[in-house]
């Protein structure tokens, strides 16, 4: 019995791990990207400051905000704790795991989007309601292309408990597989989409016309303000790490020594600073696109994951 | 004087005393004293028969079996309550000056002649009785449709008359083929070949079969004009729309049924010599045509009483239809489908009378706003095409029901034609009705003084007889299935 | 075949054959008048038939059916018919026939084609008479096609009358003469008929001021234009201005 | 049949009579005192739920199976009753239904009785009561005869509470069409019981059931059947009644009808498909599964188009009968081809998701009902700024539109997570071209399922946040408490099966042991806590750890943050320096669903027009703008109106015949007697 123990207390260290690592990740990108563009880089903790800097100030509400507005931070946030408890970081037999499959973890995503955009409307400016609208098209068609991708690994696993599809993979070894490249491609370009990256949309700017994520929150400030930044950079962590379990998962831990988990430690950060790195190559290449191209993108999108769900019926499993 | 004499008496000597007194204001009460003394006269007679079976008169002139013993009492009922609708209809017609006093006369004699000559018919041993009684049948309700001397009525009784004249006589030549083969097998001495009975006894079998054939098309051409069927039916729309509604109500509810009763009378003689089905065949035929025809007839009818004439149409080409494929199920579901669609044809009518009075005009864009002028006759009109069209709790439904699960086990595909022309009648029916029934009424639209009672008494048997069919008329059904399909039911 | 045929049988076939003729010529003949008349001599003919068929058969019934016939088609229906007419002033009217030709030609057809039917009859009754079914049916279906035909309520009266013969001609021919009640039925329902003609024939002068049918048709349905139901017309909902 | 196997048959009779009750007792609630119907009928209303959920939930939970027979009928084809775990499940969710619209409707039903309304209220209560008894009927049929009897009633009593208010055009519109495709389901559904009763040699099911039919006839009965039910289902050709009839019903009525009635659909092709016919066929499941994505996904993309708030939650139904159906096309192709234990799971899915969409689609109706009630406004874009005024009504809309959106706590997910779990089975199938196909579904399910948290985000948003776009909006009040009772019920049902589904689907396995002789052994391998429908290591859920989780953050939240942060001001919302923006400037329903019809502009058939009246002058500025949007189904043009035309045009043409001269008749009379006469000789 206390070995559950131990093992449901590694998951929610390593839970709060996640937590605490995310904003890192998001500094990290933003420094990389102000050294490519040779401009003077904030320190990698910026976020940290951030987000200190707005749990502290005073909070300012618009006069017709309603019970949902104040309520919509928590929510959020807490979707996002529970989908970074569910995603294996550090170590692979993760009971949390056994909480949410890949399906709801797809699930915690649209909760937490649905209750941003409500929180758009709610304050009945125009802003929020094409903050909303634009969010929810574009999420409308990115969800298909994800499950796609999902579908891929799930169907090679014949599980979707993320921990048990990570280590199948791992017990698997360098296995090329057609369907994963094909999936990976999809995921990736999923992931720019819902985390409102470049080409889909702008994090940087507060521009009205380009900002889609941006204008759901508009109104938001204070805490309110800091969960709602801290739980978007959670997301684009959970994407990260997603990516890399499935595609590239060699070091992560497979049981709780103290050993393992440093190796997969400097595993994980490693392979997450590479990805942040082609990520805003990614982004300093492209420019954002304009709203009604992002239909086309995201169809490109769903095509490689049916492609990749297409090539493991018909090639991969055989018959 | 046995109860048979006493139910086709009443009538007959109603008719004369009418013809006197008719035009009383009192005169509409005896109309509905002696159609209730006829009616009273049926029952009687219809559980005594009941009670000992079937019951030959005794010179053997009259001959009523479980066929027709069920279809007296419904004539002498629905002639009843038409009656008790007729006397404040032709009284409000008679106050708005489109009747005269003498004509009112006429009216009453004429009504209980024809239920006399119906009654006659349906109880008459004799094919040649059974000839005259229809062609009497014809000729009093001629004077009825031409009642209003309008010139579309007299144009509609003209019709009526010549196009039943040509197929009365065609019926005529059918019963002397009939008389000649009979008398070339049971000989020319006997006096007794004409009777029903005879002929359709044991030694009926050996009737020459092609001169059995020729002489059913005459009767099937002859009397399918008096039922109504396509293309023989052109008379039938004219004759409904023009004449006064309570006779439409009996028109409808019980002449169709007569001459239908006549026609199966005589496939039973054909079924019993000829061994191939050809009788059922050629009324299969009929009657789908009919059937589909006059539900597509339905949707272009600007004439509420033409409309429900149409669906009289449908319906018998429905039965005839069935009483073609004569196996058990489909006999039974007929001959219910014959008691619930008079009951409820007839009470249709009882609403469209008083709703074309209430609305002044029978064209059907001009009524409208029933229900929220007068919801007795708003509600009963809804809920009476509600019935005719087949849906449950209702007994049409049952017989519908039956029908379509016979010619499933008969002749699957034929089960096609059939829905699509339940449909399409369906459409029709309600697409006229629901403008009429709902929404607002035109201003200045005042309620009229009607009697309802007839109508909530049909609709409620019918009703009855849709939840659960009582188990002495369920007996009757089954025996007159016995007789007329050679098989039992159970 | 006719020599062997005792001599009343013989006339009884040139009967028929007279009576054949008289329906031909009311098929042609364009006058009211002369078709009354016409009308009036089949009916002699036809009872002239009945009476040597009662003689060779020895249905003593039949004489009585003779007698009524006589009566009633030969005396009272056309005095009713000339009357009426002559109250109407339509005695000098006549009506021109779309293709007169054309129609006795198709009496023509109607006459072989009810032999073809009558054949099964024929073969099976054992009666002197068998030959003359055939005729019988010629005269019914010609009394039918001159209904079709004419234009004007007396020739239709006629024609339905002429329809009443030949089913009565057959009756005689085929089984001698129905029984004696029915005999009673059909002459009465005649007479009435008769009679409510008349009656029409007023009522249809006063309210067409002509007797020809062909002015008959309010009653039409050919041309309305089909009501266009709520549903099809009725925009369906969801509109947004 | 000992003692305790009686009672659920005697709880459904007295189900059955407490609402014939209700129905008598209304015909009493004339003008004068309308409390007979508010209190008097809705009470036995209430008695009738109760009792059907006491005798389906003892079915249920019993696992027992109570036939009887009434003499009613022809004498030699009496009525059969049969109550078993499927007819029960269904008793359950009428039951509940039930109970929910005569909690909300006395409130409600008040406005009817007012001095000025257009209709008597006697007929609302009567037909409630037939529409409530016949389908109480129809779940315990076992013969053709009732089945159909208590179908058709079940129509017509819809019909006349379509048609109650129908002062107005497209009421009496609605209607016809309604009964029309229903009278025409129900004529198809009777050819289907034909073949069935053909080869069983007796119209009562056991004759069926025990009858060896030849596959042909199995798939002509099953399509007949399919299509049949469909009608009134509203699968997607032929949905065109279900988007103007729902709407046009009082709101209690509208969510019956929504919830419980398009159900008996569903509970008809299952009771034919699994229970009549048996052996079920894997080439029928692709077809259902086509069908349904078709429709779920259709359903969906018209909805979004909708600023009506009742016609646009009809249209959602429709999308959800698209799901149920797909869990139903999954589990026939699983049972097809041999996987029992998968076309179980399919099955589990296909009718959790019949309850779970009965009750939040009936919150929702409910809901709009309430809003219709107090705003007497049904048009979204009249609507915003409800929260504020109606608080309480606005949190169980939410409750509705998150799990209809099938969103984690709640209901809808799991059902729809069940259904993903079948589609991911797929690589178990032996035929390639299936396990291509069904991955595809389930994407085209997944972006069914965002669309509809796409739609149901612009409802709550328009129709609740923001500022009133109309006056009357800006005045609404609270919803008297009975109304919320009735909401407040469904609500936390939806909450509760969303928590706990592991004993939900163990309530149902009898309803699958009956049908496919399987049960989902380890749904409770892990305890009620997780639910594990296939194996531990396939896939798991924990609804509850999930709801903790949620409520843990708000209380960390709310003690850490909120106690010690300094109380918040209010303040303008941005408005870029113009000056105040007014309630003009939010984004409209149509604006918010403007970007999705740009992307699936092919789905409907689009005519917008934008006039614009500029002012005299050289700078080209615009006095007013019109805007015209008028958005319609491809169906009802391609499939409906067709058919239309083709009747009225054999109508004129038959109509020919009725030259009204005397001579024609005549030649008809004497050509077919000549015809005969040919055809005899």
């Amino acid at each position: 019995m206390d070995s559950q123990l131990i093992a449901w207390a590694h998951a929610a260290l390593q839970a709060l791990l996640f937590v605490a690592a995310a904003p890192l990740l998001t500094g990290w990108v933003n420094r990389v990207k102000c050294h490519l563009q040779n401009r003077a880089a904030a320190p990698v903790w910026q976020p940290y400051r951030d987000l200190a800097k707005l749990l502290r100030k005073r909070m300012v509400l618009a006069e017709n905000a309603s019970w949902l507005f104040r309520d919509v931070p928590y929510i959020v946030f807490g979707a996002m704790l529970l989908a970074a408890a569910v995603v294996p970081l550090v170590a692979v037999r993760l009971p949390t795991a056994a909480i949410a499959d890949v399906i709801v973890l797809v699930g915690f995503f649209a909760l937490a989007r649905f209750f941003t955009a409500l929180a758009g409307l709610d304050i009945g400016t125009a802003f929020g309601g094409m903050g909303a609208s634009r969010e929810m098209m574009v999420s409308a068609l990115a969800e298909p292309a994800m499950l796609m991708a999902v579908f891929t690994l799930s169907m090679t696993a014949a599980t979707t408990n993320l921990s048990i599809a990570t280590e199948y993979i791992l017990q698997a070894g360098l296995v090329l597989r057609p369907s994963f490249l094909f999936a990976l491609l999809g995921l990736a370009m999923v992931a720019v989409a819902e985390c409102s990256r470049i080409p889909v949309d702008n994090p940087a700017t507060h521009l009205e016309l380009t900002m889609l994520h941006e204008a759901m929150i508009l109104e938001y400030s204070g805490r309110y303000l800091a969960l709602i930044e801290w739980a978007s950079q959670i997301k684009l962590m959970i994407y990260a790490v997603l990516i890399v379990d499935f595609f590239f998962p060699w070091g992560i831990a497979r049981d709780f020594s103290a050993a393992a988990l440093a190796i997969s430690a400097v595993a994980v950060t490693a392979k997450l600073m590479l990805l942040g790195v082609v990520l805003v190559a990614w982004e300093t290449v492209l420019a954002k696109k304009r709203l009604f191209r992002v239909p086309q993108f995201l169809g490109y999108a769903f095509l490689l994951s049916l492609l990749g769900v297409l090539s493991h019926v018909v090639l991969e499993t055989g018959g | 004087m046995t109860l048979l004499e006493i139910t086709l008496l009443t009538p007959l000597l109603g008719g004369l005393l009418l013809a006197f007194v008719g035009h009383r204001p009192f005169g509409g009460w005896i109309n509905v004293a002696i159609c209730a003394v006829t009616f009273g006269a049926s029952l009687a007679m219809a559980l005594d028969v009941f009670a000992h079976g079937p019951h030959l008169s005794r010179g053997h002139m009259f001959y009523i079996d479980a066929f027709n013993v069920y279809l007296v009492a419904l004539t002498a009922f629905v002639g009843m309550t038409s009656a008790i609708f007729s006397r404040p209809y032709m009284r409000h017609e008679v106050e708005r000056g489109r009747v005269t006093a003498l004509r009112l006369r006429l009216y009453h004699s004429m009504y209980q002649c024809f239920i006399f000559t119906m009654l006659l018919a349906l109880s008459a041993n004799n094919l040649g009785i059974l000839w005259v009684a229809m062609e009497a049948a014809t000729l009093s309700t001629v004077l009825l449709v031409s009642l209003y001397r309008t010139p579309e009525a007299i144009e509609a009784a003209w019709k009526y008359f010549i196009l039943c004249g040509v197929g009365i006589a065609q019926a005529l030549f059918g019963t002397v083929l009939v008389y000649f083969a009979a008398e070339q097998k049971l000989g020319a001495e006997r006096d007794d070949i004409m009777l029903w009975t005879v002929l359709h006894g044991a030694q009926a079998g050996a009737l020459d079969p092609a001169v059995i054939t020729l002489a059913f098309v005459f009767l099937l051409v002859g009397y399918g004009t008096k039922v109504g069927l396509v293309p023989l039916h052109s008379w039938l729309p004219d004759a409904h729309s023009e004449g006064p509604t309570p006779m439409s109500a009996v028109l409808s509810g019980l002449l169709l049924n007569v001459a239908l009763y006549a026609l199966v009378r005589v496939k039973m003689l054909v079924d019993a010599s000829l061994q191939t089905n050809l009788a059922g065949h050629l009324m299969m035929g009929f009657g789908l045509l009919s059937f589909t025809v006059a539900g597509l007839f339905l949707h272009r009818q600007h004439d509420i009483k033409r409309m429900y004439s149409y669906s009289s149409i449908e319906h018998m080409g429905l039965m005839t239809f069935a009483f073609g494929m004569g196996g058990p199920l489909a006999t039974y579901g007929a001959l219910l489908h014959m008691t619930v669609h008079s009951l409820t044809k007839s009470a249709i009518f009882v609403t469209v009378g008083h709703a074309s009075q209430l609305a002044g005009t029978q064209r059907i864009d001009k009524i409208r706003g029933l229900i929220r002028t007068q919801p007795a006759i708003g509600w009963g009109l809804l809920i009476g095409t509600v019935a005719i069209a087949g849906f449950p709790p209702f007994g049409v439904f049952i017989s519908e029901f039956l029908l379509l699960m016979a010619t499933m086990k008969a002749w699957p595909w034929l089960a096609i034609p059939l829905l699509v022309g339940l449909g399409v009648a369906f459409a029709g029916l309600f697409r006229h009705l629901q403008p009429m029934v709902f929404g607002e009424p035109p201003p200045g639209q005042k309620p009229v003084e009607a009697n309802m009672l007839p109508v909530a008494v049909h609709l409620f048997l019918v009703l009855w007889l849709g939840l659960s069919i009582p188990a002495f008329l369920s007996g009757w059904f089954e025996q007159a299935t016995l007789l007329i399909s050679g098989v039992s039911l159970r | 075949m006719l020599a062997e045929l005792s001599l009343f049988s013989q006339a009884i076939i040139l009967f028929a054959a007279l009576v054949l003729l008289t329906s031909f010529i009311m098929l042609g003949q364009t006058r009211t008048m002369p078709l009354i008349f016409t009308f009036a001599w089949q009916g002699l003919l036809l009872a002239v038939v009945t009476v040597l068929v009662a003689h060779v058969s020895k249905h003593p019934h039949l004489y009585v059916s003779a007698a009524l016939t006589v009566g009633l088609k030969v005396v009272l229906i056309p005095w009713l018919l000339h009357r009426l007419s002559v109250q109407l002033n339509m005695q000098y009217d006549s009506e021109e026939l779309a293709h007169p030709s054309l129609l006795l030609l198709g009496g023509a057809a109607l006459v072989i084609f009810s032999y073809y039917v009558s054949l099964p009859i024929v073969h099976l009754s054992g009666l002197a008479t068998r030959n003359t079914i055939a005729v019988s049916i010629a005269v019914e279906l010609i009394g039918m096609l001159l209904m079709i035909v004419r234009r004007t309520a007396v020739a239709q009266v006629i024609g339905f009358m002429s329809m009443e013969n030949g089913l009565f001609f057959s009756a005689v021919v085929s089984t001698y003469g129905m029984p004696l009640i029915v005999e009673l039925g059909v002459a009465f329902d005649v007479l009435v008929a008769a009679i409510l003609f008349g009656v029409f024939f007023i009522h249809l002068r006063d309210s067409l001021d002509s007797l020809d049918v062909n002015r008959l048709n309010r009653l039409s349905e050919a041309d309305d234009a089909v009501p266009l139901p709520e549903t099809i017309s009725a925009p369906p909902t969801g509109t947004h201005s | 049949m000992s003692g305790t196997n009686e009672i659920p048959l005697l709880l459904a009779y007295t189900a059955a009579a407490c609402s014939l009750l209700s129905g008598v007792v209304s015909v009493f609630a004339v003008r004068r005192h309308p409390g007979f119907l508010h209190f008097g009928s809705f009470l036995f209303l209430f008695a009738a739920g109760a009792a059907s959920i006491a005798a389906g939930a003892w079915t249920l939970l019993a696992d027992i199976t109570v036939t009887d027979q009434f003499a009613l009928g022809p004498p030699w084809l009496s009525w059969h009753l049969r109550l078993d775990p499927l007819s029960g499940y269904f008793l359950v969710l009428l039951g509940t239904l039930v109970v929910a619209a005569s909690l909300y409707g006395p409130s409600y039903t008040r406005e009817f009785a007012r001095r000025g309304a257009a209709q008597p209220l006697p007929p609302l209560g009567v037909f409630t009561a037939f529409f409530v008894v016949s389908m109480q009927g129809l779940l315990l049929a076992d013969d053709a005869l009732m089945f159909m009897i208590s179908w058709e009633m079940m129509s017509l009593s819809g019909y006349f509470l379509v048609a109650y208010q129908h002062q107005h055009p497209a009421n009496r519109h609605a209607a016809f069409l309604y009964l029309l495709l229903a009278h025409v389901g129900a004529l198809i559904i009777l050819i289907s019981f034909g073949v069935l009763a053909a080869f069983g040699g007796g119209l009562s099911f056991d004759q069926m059931r025990s009858a060896s039919v030849t596959p042909l006839w199995a798939t002509l009965a099953f399509a007949f059947a399919f299509i049949g039910f469909g009608i009134k289902a509203g699968i997607v050709p032929l949905h065109v009644w279900l988007p103007d009839a729902h709407p046009v019903a009082p709101s209690h009525i509208s969510a019956l009808m929504s919830g419980v009635m398009i159900k008996m659909g569903i509970y008809g092709i299952v009771r034919v498909s699994y229970d009549l016919i048996g052996n079920v066929r894997w080439e029928w499941g692709v077809v259902v599964l086509i069908v349904g994505t078709a429709s779920a996904l259709l359903g969906v993309l018209y909805a979004i188009m909708q600023h009506d708030l009742k016609r646009l939650l009809a249209y959602h139904s429709i999308e959800n009968i698209g799901i149920i159906l797909m869990g139903l096309g999954l589990s026939m192709i699983f049972l097809g081809s041999g996987h029992a234990m998968l076309g179980t799971l399919g099955l589990v899915a296909a009718l959790y998701h019949t309850f779970n969409h009965a009750l939040f689609k009936g919150l929702l109706f409910l809901g709009a009902g309430a809003v219709l009630y107090r705003t007497h406004e049904r048009d979204l874009d009249h609507m915003g700024g409800l929260i504020h005024r109606m608080p309480v009504t606005a949190l169980m809309f939410l409750i509705g539109c998150v799990a209809i959106s099938a969103l984690p706590p709640f209901n809808g997910f799991v059902s729809e997570w069940l259904t993903f779990q079948t589609a991911l089975q797929a690589p178990v199938l032996h035929n390639g071209v299936l396990r291509a196909l069904i991955p595809i579904a389930a994407a085209l399910l997944a972006l069914t399922g965002a669309l509809a948290a796409a739609c149901f985000v612009k409802v709550f948003g328009i129709a609740f946040l923001g500022k009133p776009r109309t006056r009357r909006v800006a005045h609404a009040r609270e919803v008297p408490a009975s109304m919320l009772a009735g909401m407040g019920l469904l609500a936390a049902l939806c909450l509760l099966l969303g928590v706990f589904p592991t004993s939900v689907i163990e309530a149902m396995a009898p309803i699958t042991r009956l049908l496919v002789h399987d049960a989902l052994p380890s749904t409770l391998a892990q305890g009620w806590w997780w639910l594990t429908p296939i194996a531990p290591q396939v896939a798991s859920y924990s609804a509850p750890f999930l709801v903790i989780a949620i409520i843990g953050v708000f209380f960390i939240g709310y003690v850490f943050l909120k106690r010690r942060a300094a109380p918040w001001r209010t303040g303008y919302a941005w408005d870029c320096g113009f000056g105040r923006l007014s309630h003009r400037m939010q984004y409209t329903s149509t604006a918010f669903s403007q970007p999705i019809r740009r992307v699936f502009g092919a789905v409907w058939k689009v005519e917008e027009q934008v006039e614009t009246s500029a002012l005299p002058g050289p700078l080209p500025r615009a006095k007013s703008i019109h805007h015209q949007l008028h958005v319609q189904d491809w169906s009802w043009l391609l499939c409906y109106v067709p058919i239309g035309q083709l009747v009225l045009a054999a109508a004129k043409r038959v109509g020919v015949i009725q030259t009204g001269n005397i001579h024609t008749y005549l030649k008809y009379s004497f050509v077919t007697l000549l015809i005969f006469l040919w055809i005899v000789s």
